[in-house]
């Protein structure tokens, strides 16, 4: 007898469990099985911030969340309708994340004394009222997939830890999702070792089975695929977007990869994607400290490289004074900073934007360079791209944003003709017989980049004023001011070669626009579209260009009576663009080390139109 | 990419003859007056024509102080960095580009004090580059504080009362931090300071030269009792592998003591077996022995090479883990890695 | 027979010579001398950008200007009416700031065909025209000197030395400045070495006299003694001011002074001169570079010490993540900033005023600090006294700027009263029974500094995330966002607790409000006044402290309809105030390693009132 | 300003009896179940209270990385500063508060990566501070990437190809950068732990601690062959000062071969006289070869303290000068020194 199904437009799934229970597994690999289905998606993992904190304790949860949908979603939900807990700390840390009458799924068999304790709760939540309102399922979990598993020839331990595939199976039947994705997945990944593969299918199908036969769930869900554009997509976080976007741009322009770092959360997965890359000729190094990283990059730069030096805040602070060099020496190099929350060490696995004003002013003197930045995870390659562009083309530092939100959270992409991406020059200086000057510039002001090796261009440059023309040491008054206004007009230059700013204002008659950067178009495109739901109208912009501004921003920001700029930072794109265009733009600010909630969003946006 | 060179070290290029003129650059040097860096600077241009390796194939690399300069001097291609981070900058280029001979020029300051980490990386590492450091015991370009490596008790403009730091023993230093070749010579013995030169650049790795080098201004005579004729003949102990280590005219010598320790002895007293035999190719702690004969240029020390033994590359060794990867799996195909995985089609 | 004596209200003069000749201290003993007569006066040294280059060259040139008045001045003057060459090089590098008309003295012996080459003239200057138009004087200086000290039994090397003794009795006779001041001062440096004692006293009777007596000059000048407030006075420089205030604050609040630096221009003097007074137990550290000294400031700001590590740019670059940590361990430093010229090396030896962006925001992350600026070399002593009392009352890291021509230069100074300096309370915990909560907060957010070696107050603090009050780590949303709105608001606050920006507007009704802020006040204060003897009404204020901003500058720049902000950058300070108090504010730039001229301002400030 | 000390390291105090509990912080730690670091801090924790300094008098400071987050759970006063740079903020402690007992914990990335500059001058310098440097050859706390004493051809989530870089002897690195007191011991022998943690606190000026860690997540067993209790008795060289260098239940010694070279030879073809006796309070030469016995921790290697020299504290030379300062120009005035030179007065 087959149960009811009920359609549903979106629908927000965590699972939580501890650090040991493989729950960001669990999560990407219904993250496949639903991008396989055709649904938008987006993902976000919620690491602890501990290395393996105690089993069993909130510091050891280790989350992950999917929102997908029938229609176009941008963000991973601000509350979720299921959440799966392994254990009573997951339920303990992750309930607040659980709308009003949402769906628990709870693994019965972890709910002993000990454990309830060990989560911090004083008595038992099963109990005590705590779970009032929800729809809850206690499911033993780990029992049933233990006699699932009999017989196979696996000890107890290694039995009980399949238990994540039976959640997996359970959840996959809730909402219809395909079995094949996930069995052909645990054939590559185990087929090798038979019992474990046969555990794990076991557990998965169990899952499934229980969810189809038990009495304890009426009905199961089933979300439509969104309608989009035909072609080959994969799921894909921005991490390795970012990675991908690096060596695509290396391959696009002929210029080697060359990626120096050194590690830190949430950087490091881009050392150890491109680490894995060697085959494109992509040199890695783990530099002794950030220092190190941006000036072996930026030697690498002097030789003809794709130099690139990733990190987070606390290495872009180090990295300043070897970034001004780089804006005086004039040499193409990126610069990415995977944004992370609060001053100092502050939140490491968290998410923040508020590190623009340091890209922006972080060097002592005036050292202009352009920042790039990213508002989604696929993004990320794209934006790697203009990156690069923009640095070999006006032979400068380029500093490219993203965040903790965009490096880990996922998302449906439409895998791009690798021919139809853009090519990039490198234009490299050939002697032509005269005496060669390496600042003098072309129409854009860049100067000529002579790699060593090359005859009849040997010369030298440093971190000493340059003279015009010749490069040599000058500490001439004219001219460091025409070299100071030079460096300047040639980053503002770039405003007129890159897109203009897109509004996307339907109505075309709202009066308050909504401008954004980085991470927030999620929250932004979804508030705006909840608000428009509610009759209101609203246009929004979102800038991947942050210096310069893109040539029709001014136009932009004034056009509107009202302009908002909804940041996960104190208001720093607002300090910008109130200083630049003296428009009164409102900032919306919110430092929580999360992405702002649409909802919130929403209520702000209805707040200042009823102003 | 740069074919990958199976050697490093500075290979015999096939360059049309070379002389000092073509490793001039147009700059005026400006230095003080008798300061040493002129001397060496002449030295490192006269040398350079014998390593066959044309100008635009080799790069000086520097960071701040009056060392610093030196860059600017040599007509080749050259970066002038920032203060204390030239071995870094030279990582970048000799592993981006393995065929090119690169050089840094730094100072006791620009290399030992800020820049202490960037030098002992780059020294574990072995990268292919040969470091030159200009060690006048003082910062010259600031004009005359002390430095880690001045003596004990030193008076300078920011320790009028005298420093209270015990300084480095740079050739210790890089022995205790695992350098494949360790070096001493003096900025006024264009001989002895061209075959240092020479030995360095025929070395495969990083090399790491000390150069006591005479500041004229701010702490001149710090180095006399070696650099002096008179004196130096006396007091300098010359490194030669496979020599019994003699000095002073004969009259002196380093034998073994008590538990294997060095110690030096008049020669007459010394029962020849017992004078050391120098290893320049053995384990570093004969080196680092003798890297403790003396406190520092005030009392006979040794000039030479005191280690130089062979160890992989780096740059060397991350393009043959390129290559090999390319043998194993392909050539990168961007396609391919864009289709990884999971995919599906939407028609 | 005596000569012609004329009255005149201002002189510039400079001194410009070989490295070796003595200059800066030629221009140090004419300062004395007219410091003691009474005039008001201003200083700068202009030093060569190398050690030692080669002697005779242009690169070698060193130069002392002094402007000296009878009434208020308050830069030392745009352009010289009289410059002292001593040789061709000086002649070559400084005539372009002799005024058209103006004196020049030359040293005749040293114009040889090999030094007139050396200069770089192909021509001999004396001859060729190119003096055309000045009053020129030619006078052996050289030999005059070596005749004069002939017997006394020193050789000609040494006795030719004395030449810049010559040139100072000269010119101490032309505008009539007391020789008695210059004696004392050759007593108390020579007097044990009476060969060279007598050297110099022979050389500068002999140019005193050669003024008095030859038929060369006409006539001298006379400039009166400037009306000042009673009291004593003394000539000092920006260095050695902001070295004293940072005494005198660690006196005025009994807090061990502690200064942990590492050498950079024009940075290093403050360590050289703080190093030279063990005896008010000033602690001076010269650290491995510019991360270890912030740290160890640091480290000593922890156990209770008046901490402060300075530098210049490039050393700011470097302690941003360790400041970034003090912001958020909330603990009492100051770090000082002699601006210098450019990014990255840029120009070292000279001045600009671009590092205060880089004050405001470079660090990752938000993290707030209070900004103190220097606006003259005398002001810098109050300025460390303020600096002071900001960090320890609301245990914040304070940023203080000066610059290059601040730290440099001089000017005479009412030398205050030490017991009406202000006093600080270090407000130190102090166990009071009850669990000791580290990130309480007082009336105005600051938290207790609690000492190790304190009993009941053991703690710990550290650059992840505190918890509010405790101070535990915390990874919790709402308080970060508590903890980073606390930071903003403590420093916000101090708006208060800072004197109102004055506003200087003699007749009430000016339009234009020409703002300001450090040392740009000199040239400012001189251009208005100009203005104002033309006929116009201008308003000037000028801002001491850049963050907060008192709070009162809103109110202050809406209240004219153009603002007028001149700056030796490329905006930075007007970049602040449009994007705070939206106001059209509009920049004049300056971007040379020098100090705007009184003269440029006049114009820009006629131009914007006549748009 | 606090009393000068006289004699730096960390002298008994009149405190009450203290326990372990009273350097127990109230927070729990979070190191992942069987980290080596837990029984670091036990030993620690049980250590202090023998050297009789009240937990208010202790200061302990660390910088980013696992082990940084020991300060935490110590009850003393504690700055966990950022990455790399605590034995900078110990300095500043230290100077300022000589008679505090201070303490850096600190790991082989935070020490010896991105601090290595800050480690290296310290030693130098001989501040009074105890510096622990666990060891575990992983960069633990970003997740398993290698770290600069990983041995070479290292896999981890960085190097997946195996890390081409040379690693460094810690110890050798110290004793190359003038250290004055170098050890080693292992996190899971409670006894040696404490035994050199006590030799340490007494030493006076900078101690550095090797502590082999093992990390179980990232780099389990790295050290296996001394931990290990049935490998560790074959494999650990203990050294103790002038005793002759024995091991392996004495089947093995050091023995003093050609040029005065250290070498592991049995002990039974060992003439008694060519053993080394171990001499800790020499020159850094003996201490240094035998760092160098044994390439890394799967080599028998030596434990216990290889150097121990006295030389001047840092803090103390400093507090000397200004009381020298202060009895020879008097207490400072800062109205006279306002006065000072050329003054002119206006009625
Ligand atoms: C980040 C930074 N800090 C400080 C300085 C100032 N500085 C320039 S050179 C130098 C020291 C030079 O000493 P050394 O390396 O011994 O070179 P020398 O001049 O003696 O050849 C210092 C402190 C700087 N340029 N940059
Ligand atoms: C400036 C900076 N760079 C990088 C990091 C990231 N990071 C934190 S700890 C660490 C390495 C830790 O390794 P180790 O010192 O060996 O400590 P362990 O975790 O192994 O105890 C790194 C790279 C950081 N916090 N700050
Ligand atoms: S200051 Fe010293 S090192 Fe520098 S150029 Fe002059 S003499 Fe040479
Ligand atoms: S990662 Fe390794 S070093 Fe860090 S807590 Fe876990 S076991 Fe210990
Ligand atoms: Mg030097
Ligand atoms: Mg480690």
């Amino acid at each position: 007898m087959s149960k009811a199904v009920r359609e549903r437009e979106r629908i927000v799934v965590r699972f939580a469990g501890d650090s040991g229970d493989g729950m960001q597994l669990t999560g990407d690999r219904f993250t496949s099985a639903t991008a396989v289905l055709g649904n938008d998606l987006a993902t976000l993992p919620d690491f602890p911030a501990e290395i393996r904190a105690p089993a069993g304790t909130v510091h050891g949860v280790s989350a992950f969340q999917i929102q997908f949908a029938s229609n176009d979603i941008t963000t991973p939900g601000d509350h979720a309708d299921v959440l799966v807990a392994m254990n009573p700390a997951a339920l303990k840390a992750d309930l607040d994340k659980v709308g009003k009458g949402g769906v628990l799924i709870l693994n019965e068999d972890s709910f002993t004394e000990r454990n309830v304790q060990k989560a911090g709760y004083t008595a038992d939540p099963l109990e005590d009222g705590t779970l009032d309102g929800y729809q809850v399922y206690k499911v033993p979990m780990t029992s049933i997939t233990v006699r699932a598993t009999e017989g196979i020839g696996i000890g107890k331990k290694e039995s009980e830890r399949a238990k994540n595939m039976f959640a997996l199976g359970l959840v996959s039947w809730m909402f219809g999702r395909p079995t094949d994705t996930t069995l052909n997945w645990l054939e590559k990944k185990f087929g090798s070792r038979q019992e474990i593969f046969d555990a794990n299918v076991a557990a998965f199908k169990a899952g499934y089975n229980f969810g189809e036969t038990t009495e304890l769930f009426a009905e199961s869900y089933k979300v439509e695929a969104a309608p989009q554009v035909p072609g080959t997509y994969r799921n894909i976080d921005g991490a390795t977007a970012l990675a991908w976007g690096l060596i695509a741009a290396s391959e696009r322009s002929g210029l080697p990869l060359f990626y120096a770092s050194y590690p830190i959360t949430p950087a490091s997965e881009l050392l150890h994607e491109l680490s894995r890359h060697k085959n494109f000729g992509v040199v890695t190094i783990q530099a002794e400290d950030e220092i190190a990283a941006a000036n072996i990059a930026l030697g690498a730069a002097f030789s003809g490289q794709l130099a690139v030096t990733g990190t987070s805040g606390p290495g872009i602070d180090l990295k300043a004074e070897t970034i001004g060099l780089a804006v005086i020496m004039e040499l193409p190099m990126i610069i990415v900073d995977v944004q992370r929350a609060g001053p100092s060490t502050g939140m490491p696995t968290k998410t923040e934007q508020a590190d623009l004003l340091l890209a922006m002013y972080g060097r002592h003197g005036e050292s202009p360079l352009p920042i790039v930045s990213a508002s989604t995870p696929a993004e990320c390659f794209t934006a790697a791209l203009e990156a690069a562009r923009i640095a070999v083309r006006y032979r400068t530092p380029v500093i490219l944003l993203s965040d903790t939100f965009i490096a880990n959270s996922s998302e449906p992409w439409p895998i791009p003709d690798v021919e139809s991406l853009p090519s990039i020059d490198p234009g490299f200086a050939s002697p032509n017989g005269q005496d060669f000057l390496p600042y003098s510039r072309d129409e854009r002001l860049a100067r000529p980049w002579a790699i060593p090796g090359t005859p009849g261009l040997v010369h030298r440059i440093g971190g000493l004023e340059r003279q015009d023309g010749t490069g040599n040491i000058s500490y001439d008054a004219a001219n460091h001011e025409l070299m100071t206004r030079l460096r300047q007009a040639k980053v503002d230059g770039i405003a007129d070669d890159v897109p203009a700013l897109e509004v996307e204002d339907p109505g075309g008659e709202a009066e308050l626009l909504v401008l954004g950067w980085g991470s927030s178009l999620g929250t932004i495109t979804a508030a705006v579209a909840r608000a428009r739901a509610g009759g209101r109208s609203v246009a929004t912009a979102h800038l991947r260009h942050l210096n310069p501004f893109p040539a029709n921003t001014g136009e932009v920001v004034r056009a509107y009576r009202k302009v908002l700029i909804p940041e996960m930072n104190m208001g720093q794109l607002a300090a910008l663009i109130r200083a630049r265009y003296l428009v009164d733009a409102a900032s919306y600010s919110k430092v929580q080390g999360l992405p702002i909630f649409a909802e919130e969003l929403e209520h702000e946006i209805t707040r200042v139109l009823d102003e | 990419m740069s074919d990958v060179i199976e050697n490093g070290g500075t290979a015999p290029g096939d360059a049309p003859t070379l002389t000092k003129k073509d490793f001039t650059s147009d700059q005026e040097p400006r230095w003080c007056p008798g300061c040493g860096d002129y001397a060496i600077l002449s030295a490192v241009q006269a040398f350079m024509p014998e390593l066959g390796i044309e100008p635009h194939k080799t790069v000086f690399v520097s960071g701040i102080g009056c060392s610093g300069r030196f860059t600017y001097y040599m007509d080749t291609y050259g970066m002038h960095g920032i203060h204390g981070r030239a071995p870094a900058l030279a990582t970048g280029i000799a592993v981006a580009a393995p065929e090119l001979s690169v050089w840094v020029v730094t100072g006791d300051g620009d290399g030992l004090s800020i820049g202490g980490n960037h030098l002992i990386h780059a020294l574990r590492r072995n990268v292919d580059i040969k470091i030159l450091l200009f060690n006048n015991q003082i910062y010259g370009l600031t004009k005359g504080q002390y430095s880690p490596t001045s003596e004990e008790g030193k008076v300078t403009k920011s320790t009028p009362f005298g420093s209270v730091d015990h300084p480095f023993n740079p050739i210790a230093l890089a022995l205790g931090v695992e350098a494949t070749f360790v070096a001493r010579t003096v900025d006024n013995d264009r001989q002895h300071l061209t075959e240092v030169l020479r030995r360095a650049a025929q070395h495969k790795g990083t090399a790491f030269v000390e150069i006591y080098q005479n500041c004229n201004v701010f702490n001149d005579g710090a180095f006399d009792l070696l650099r002096d004729k008179a004196q130096g003949k006396h007091n300098q102990i010359r490194l030669e592998h496979g020599e019994p280590i003699v000095f002073d005219e004969g009259n002196r010598c380093v034998r073994i003591g008590e538990n294997g320790r060095y110690e030096i002895a008049p020669t007459a007293e010394t029962d020849p077996d017992g004078i050391v035999v120098h290893d320049a190719h053995g384990r570093p702690s004969l080196a680092f022995a003798l890297a403790h004969l003396s406190r520092g240029p005030d009392e006979p020390s040794c000039i030479g090479v005191f280690h130089e033994v062979e160890r992989p590359v780096y740059g060397q060794a991350i393009q043959h883990q390129l290559q090999a990867a390319k043998e194993r799996l392909g050539p990168g195909d961007l396609r391919s890695l864009l289709h990884v995985g999971d995919t599906w089609t939407v028609e």
